[in-house]
């Protein structure tokens, strides 16, 4: 009746207990809080059902934030074995648990919050960047978030039901493997990651079409901000990518599920294509998270600096050039696989080659500040902190870049410390900036600036202090996702200072959610208009908070700096309306990724009357939402002059 | 799409393009059947085939080509087809010289192996 | 105005769809190279030559280039606006496609009573998740038509059902191509034994 | 936001505390302790080694200028900086100034891909070492989770523990009997990834004597973190007294194999005189034949999925 399960998935740890009791009284009690204010009608009518890409973009970020929670849980978990844990006779977390928490980490830190925080970022401005209200397709960018928010579900049910996966964020075969990993951990992390990956492969589609058919009357491909332009390379390596990352899950999954020999290691199965295959998907993946960042960046240096982008062709073409070599370098990851001097060589160089292009990125950011008049916000302390530290991993990544040197250090600690370099570094540092930048845009007060370069400061800090230890420790010998080792090696003390390092991280964490919290308190103080930094972009030229329908008439764009353009220009705001038409809700994105999250929960668990009943529903579900006829609503013009009305006298 | 053409032009574009594509498939067909080349030879004319019947297809089914500029499709599909070699040669590529290198057996054993390999038809 | 902003959505809906067409030949790619990798990894079973039964294999695919004919022959009906000539050129289609997709049910079945499933080496394992994938997108282009021929009937051809059968047209072209290579790489380099 | 006239003092010093910070606490965590790819003992090691630093001073021509600017450019056109500087609000960019910095890190790279092009063919694993001196041969098993180390020349095996003459080349053949693994002595150089069902090759050469750790770098499941062992550079003489030390161990057969291959951590250091000479070869075969699974595999299964 329930396939694999019974009783058993129950967890009986007291550290798991803890945690899915704590999660799920927090999660009870939100319910509660809903329930009790009566909130759901207002939720699911606002929110769940929304086609409103801002509305959309908020919920990624919502649910990209508590990830990171989760993700830091994890990564505080990993520190304190490594320091403390594993050198006494505790055995608090045992093996087993300690590689689910790393392989968790990993999976939820890229999967859920860099790519939940990008896509919150790409929903929210790249309408508003190009003068657009809305997406290409705004049912499908639905549908894409809710299989994002299954994924997400799913992964977190992992850790009250069942187990999840041991096998690292890549889970490599054979150990992925039924024959060694026969419990449900490694399908949770194929289904969640399944369902996910084919949302963002669909976003990736939908934002490609969006700026390539919906941008402003005279915004031609050159006169694009470089924001919108890095999406555009990040969702080119979406769409072209994310089919690689679908074809090899779904060859896992088969090999664990049907009994085919893709990957096994017998009946000629062969596990090194499945390597091949994931790091064909895996580099470009990096890039993809990285690129909106640079994006993000391109556009804040340039506000604060109070002068225009240097070099806006070159930062354009580097993008390009960054995103076309990085289909070309995965091989980098298994240079130690063995594949022959000819092909090492061959991949080690095209990757050093990705240096050039990013090199130039910085080198032209530079030179915006230089004549400019640099105003250091919070926005451009993440963003010093982005380029001293995105320099020095550049710099190591360029070392791992070499085959003969790449053949000592790779697994070991050093490449640990490199790809967090790159991650924290660029794109967690890149999205703090960001969201530091366009906070007022998304609320209309601003976030507490103090507070925010405390938050800054303390990040920076902790990062170096939590991963220049792992650099050492990479050339003392020490290993990744080690649950112990021998105390006489002596790197205890390294691993010590590293713990150190995340707990002032966890601090800086901790001093944004005060941000927040506290400037939402004195919200009615720090309340701004409209274009608080002197934006040059689009998206400062609508109204706070946007109104559903964003740009009440569609800007007419001569300039790369279109609203700075308009300001100095002294375009006169039309004041003569139409009415427009915005899509309808709909409440099929909420069905298709609860059909699918069902759909892929009844596969983990082989219940398989579960798994047709609901494919069906699926697919009926899917064509009837195809069918909708009025899909719709008009916003008329005497509502835009109450709206914009009332806007006027708020920017007065 | 777009059509500058007429009804009549597009249903001739069609019995076209699938004469066409009937033909080349009887002709790689009998090639093979009736062993009319065999080797790399056969294997290059039958790449040669497929990649023609690709291009009468995107022409004359797909209508490639046939709308208004910026032709994005036609961008869409060159980056595409670059990725694809790049990928599908590349993963190619790599997974020879890999499957190559792990088999350091002793010379024996190399053979019979290779022998199983070739009664396979690799 | 109304009309405007049809034409717009039409461009940018077949271009999404072309979009999505162009993922698709990814993930075909990457069976493609899958398959490659592995088709040698028979694990002493038969080889493919063995296997292939090329005069159905070469009925299969006349099934379908005739198939995607007429469903290019539906869209000129489509676009002179005649609805019963739209109609039985879909039905031709369904039909084609249905036949194709028997026939190919019917081999596999047939390679599974040989013993040659999908469990038997990781070389067969590589062709039936290739061959299986573009059948499946055969199903789906199946459905999709009968959708199509039901709506087109109840509302007739609305600003949506020409899109529709359009977007429909472009992918069942689209699976021809594939086709195309699965017939060459797949079955006519394996009856040929390979190099 | 700094007033006009007062310089930023304060996060100035922060940097250079924590500069400081990193420096002191750099020297006092890692002073007496073993940096070992720094202090290579193996002649592969030590080209890496050379050529690591090699990259490093390279790249410096671009990270030292990227720092020096970037720290000029925050201080220099900081608002409210009291001198007066230049403002050029309208500056759309500079031809010749882009190009030198498409230029400068273009042809660091270009030499960089020279030295890259050399040296991984000079380091390539596979290019057996090559001292006038007669090689040893050594065969290594990864297991769940041990390391099984054959020299089939010298008729011995051992568990968890390597011994090697200094000064000789060490033909390392490789393959895993348990999910993919990965032998590295960073003491030695290169680490190269094993497999089931495949064979990889490793040359290493030791040049000082010592006790090295070598460990396995890639996941395999819950015993990975005990797949550390000793390496053991002896002069000959040891060695030879290594080598009959095991000759009377007990001795290892297919048979024992398949016992020594189950699932076990923490089993220590074996020694055992080698009867099947063709062992190594059999295992890799077992997967490379037809059908593959043997007892062995079955019982790794049933023991994994005992631990679920």
């Amino acid at each position: 009746m329930f396939g694999r399960l019974s009783l058993d998935a129950f967890p009986t740890d007291i550290i798991t207990i803890g945690g899915v009791a704590s999660g799920g009284a927090v999660v009870l009690a939100i319910l509660a809080f809903i329930t009790y204010k009566k909130k759901w009608r207002y939720l699911w009518n606002e929110w769940f059902t929304s086609l409103d890409p801002k509305k959309i973009g908020t919920m990624y970020a919502i649910v990209a934030a508590i990830m990171l929670l989760r993700g830091v849980a994890d990564a505080v978990m990993i520190r304190a074995q490594q320091a403390v844990l594993s050198q006494t006779d505790l055995n608090l977390i045992d093996s087993d648990m300690f590689q689910q928490v790393f392989s968790a980490h990993g999976t939820i830190m890229i999967f859920f919050v860099a790519m939940g925080g990008m896509f919150a970022f790409i929903n929210w401005i790249v309408p508003l960047q190009i003068g657009a209200r809305d997406v290409a397709f705004p049912l499908l960018n639905s549908i894409s978030f809710w299989l994002f928010a299954g994924g997400m579900v799913l992964m977190n049910l992992s850790l009250a039901l069942g187990e999840f996966s041991g096998a690292g964020w890549l889970a490599y075969p054979p150990l992925s493997g039924l024959e060694y990993s026969p419990g449900t951990g490694v399908d949770y992390w194929i289904w969640s990651l399944q369902i996910a990956g084919v949302g963002s492969l669909l976003s990736g589609v939908n934002f490609l079409t969006t700026i390539f058919t919906m941008r402003a009357k005279g915004m031609t491909l050159m006169k694009m901000p470089v924001f919108t332009w890095s999406i555009v390379t990040s969702m080119l390596l979406v769409a072209f990518v994310f089919p690689i990352l679908t074809v090899t899950l779904t060859l896992l999954g088969l090999d664990r599920l049907i009994g085919t020999h893709f990957f096994t290691s017998d009946l000629g199965g062969n596990p090194m294509m499945y390597i091949n295959l994931i790091w064909a998907w895996g580099h470009p993946e990096v890039y993809i998270l990285v690129l909106p960042a640079f994006g993000i960046f391109s556009e804040l240096v340039p506000v604060f600096s109070r002068k225009k982008l240097f070099g806006y062709k070159s930062m354009v073409f580097a993008l390009s050039s960054i995103m076309l070599l990085s289909f070309m370098v995965w091989l980098h990851h298994f240079f130690t696989m063995g594949a022959g001097a000819n092909v090492n060589a061959f991949f080690g160089i095209t990757t050093m080659l990705i240096a050039v292009p990013t090199g130039v990125k910085v080198f032209n950011w530079i030179f915006t500040m230089w004549r400019g008049k640099v105003k250091f916000t919070s926005s451009m302390i993440w963003f010093m902190g982005f380029a001293i530290t995105f320099t020095i991993g550049g710099l190591t990544g360029v070392m791992l870049a070499v085959p003969g040197i790449d053949f000592q250090v790779h697994n070991s600690l050093f490449l640990v410390a490199h790809f967090h370099n790159m991650i924290i570094g660029g794109v967690v540092f890149g999205f703090f900036a960001g969201l530091t930048y366009w906070w007022p845009k998304f609320t209309g007060w601003k976030l507490h600036e103090g507070l925010g370069k405390i938050a800054a400061w303390l990040w920076i800090v902790g990062f170096l202090v939590a991963f220049l230890p792992l650099y050492a420790l990479g050339f003392m010998g020490a290993v990744r996702r080690l649950d112990d080792y021998d105390p006489s090696f002596g790197w205890q003390s390294l691993f010590i200072v590293a713990g150190i390092g995340v707990m002032i991280i966890g601090l800086g964490v901790v001093t944004q959610i005060t941000q927040i919290g506290y400037s939402w308190l004195k919200r009615k103080q720090l309340k701004v208009n409209s274009d608080p930094w002197d934006g040059r972009t689009l998206e400062w030229a609508t109204p706070t908070p946007v109104p559903d329908y964003s740009f009440a008439k569609l800007p007419i764009v001569s300039d790369r700096d279109a609203w700075w353009e308009m300001k100095h220009a002294k375009t006169k705001v039309p004041t003569k309306y139409e009415d427009i038409e915005i899509p309808k809700n709909t409440g099929y994105g909420v069905y298709i990724g609860l059909l699918s999250t069902i759909v892929a929960f009844s596969i983990i668990w082989h219940i398989w009357w579960l798994v047709i009943l609901s494919g069906v529903a699926l697919v009926v579900v899917a064509i009837s939402s195809t069918l909708r006829e009025k899909t719709e609503r008009v916003i008329t013009a005497a509502d835009i002059i109450a709206i914009e009305g009332k806007r006027q006298r708020s920017v007065l | 799409m777009e059509y500058k053409s007429s009804a009549y032009q597009i249903y001739m574009k069609y019995l076209v393009g699938f004469t066409l594509s009937v033909l080349i498939t009887f002709g790689s067909y009998f090639l093979v059947v009736n062993k009319l080349a065999d080797g790399y030879m056969l294997l290059i004319m039958l790449f040669i085939l497929a990649f023609s019947q690709l291009f009468v297809q995107l022409l004359f089914f797909l209508h490639l080509g046939e709308e208004k500029k910026p032709r994005l499709r036609v961008q869409a599909f060159t980056f595409m087809f670059i990725i694809l070699v790049i990928i599908v040669g590349g993963s190619i590529w790599v997974m020879h010289h890999l499957n190559y290198n792990m088999m350091n057996f002793t010379s024996e054993q190399k053979e019979h192996y290779m022998m199983t390999q070739r009664d396979k038809g690799f | 105005m109304n009309k405007l902003k049809d034409t717009a959505l039409s461009y940018r809906t077949e271009l999404g769809f072309w979009m999505y067409l162009m993922t698709d030949c990814i993930l075909f790619g990457c069976l493609f190279a899958t398959y490659a990798v592995l088709r040698g990894s028979t694990a002493g079973g038969p080889s493919e030559a063995e296997l292939f039964d090329m005069p159905m294999v070469l009925a299969q695919t006349l099934a379908l280039l005739t198939s995607t004919l007429t469903a290019g022959l539906m869209l000129v009906a489509m676009h002179r606006k005649r609805s019963v000539e739209f109609k039985v050129w879909l039905g031709v289609t369904i039909a084609f496609g249905a036949a194709f997709f028997a026939m190919e049910l019917n081999e596999f079945a047939l390679l599974i009573a040989e013993g040659q499933s999908w469990q038997s080496s990781a070389a067969r394992s590589g062709f039936f998740a290739l061959v299986g994938t573009h059948g499946l997108h055969i199903l789906v282009g199946l459905l999709w038509a009968t959708v199509l021929a039901v709506v087109v009937h109840r509302r007739g051809f609305t600003q949506k059902n020409i899109r529709q059968a359009k977007l429909f047209a472009l992918f069942w072209h689209f699976l021809d191509v594939i086709w195309i290579f699965i017939f060459t790489f797949v079955y006519l380099v394996g009856a040929s034994n390979g190099i | 936001m700094t007033k006009r006239g007062k310089a930023p003092w304060g996060p100035v010093a922060g940097i250079v505390a924590v500069i400081l910070a990193i420096v002191v606490l750099g020297v006092l965590l890692l002073s007496g302790k073993s940096i070992d790819i720094l202090q290579p003992a193996g002649v592969i090691a030590s080209q890496q080694k050379d050529l690591l630093i090699f990259t490093v001073v390279l790249t410096m021509f671009a990270v030292v200028p990227v720092f020096i600017l970037l720290f000029m450019a925050a201080w220099k056109f900081r608002e409210g900086n009291p001198k007066k500087t230049k403002y050029s609000p309208d500056d759309e960019g500079n031809r010749t100034l882009e190009l030198i910095w498409w230029g400068i890190p273009l042809t660091i790279i270009t030499i960089l891909g020279i030295v890259t092009w050399v040296t991984t063919h000079q380091l390539d694993p596979f290019r057996e070492l090559d001292n006038g001196k007669e090689p040893v041969r050594v065969q290594v098993i990864s297991l769940d989770w041990k390391w099984l180390f054959i020299y089939p020349d010298q008729g011995i095996a051992s568990v968890n523990e390597l011994y090697i003459p200094v000064n000789r080349p060490i033909n390392f053949t490789l393959t895993a009997d348990s999910p993919m693994s990965a032998m590295w002595i960073p003491k030695l150089g290169s680490q190269i990834y094993v497999m089931k069902g495949m064979s990889t090759k490793l040359s290493l050469m030791s040049s000082e004597t010592g006790v090295f750790k070598g460990s396995n770098t890639n996941i395999t499941g819950k015993g990975y973190s005990d797949m550390y062992f000793k390496v053991h550079s002896v002069n000959e003489s040891s060695w030879q007294d290594w080598i009959k030390k095991a000759e009377k161990a007990e001795p290892l057969n297919y048979k024992q194999y398949q016992e020594l291959a189950k699932p076990s951590r923490n089993i220590g250091i074996k020694l055992f005189a080698l009867e099947d000479k063709e062992l190594f070869d059999k295992v890799v075969m077992k997967y490379v034949s037809s059908s593959g699974m043997d007892h062995n595999t079955d019982s790794n299964y049933e023991a994994r999925k005992g631990s679920h």
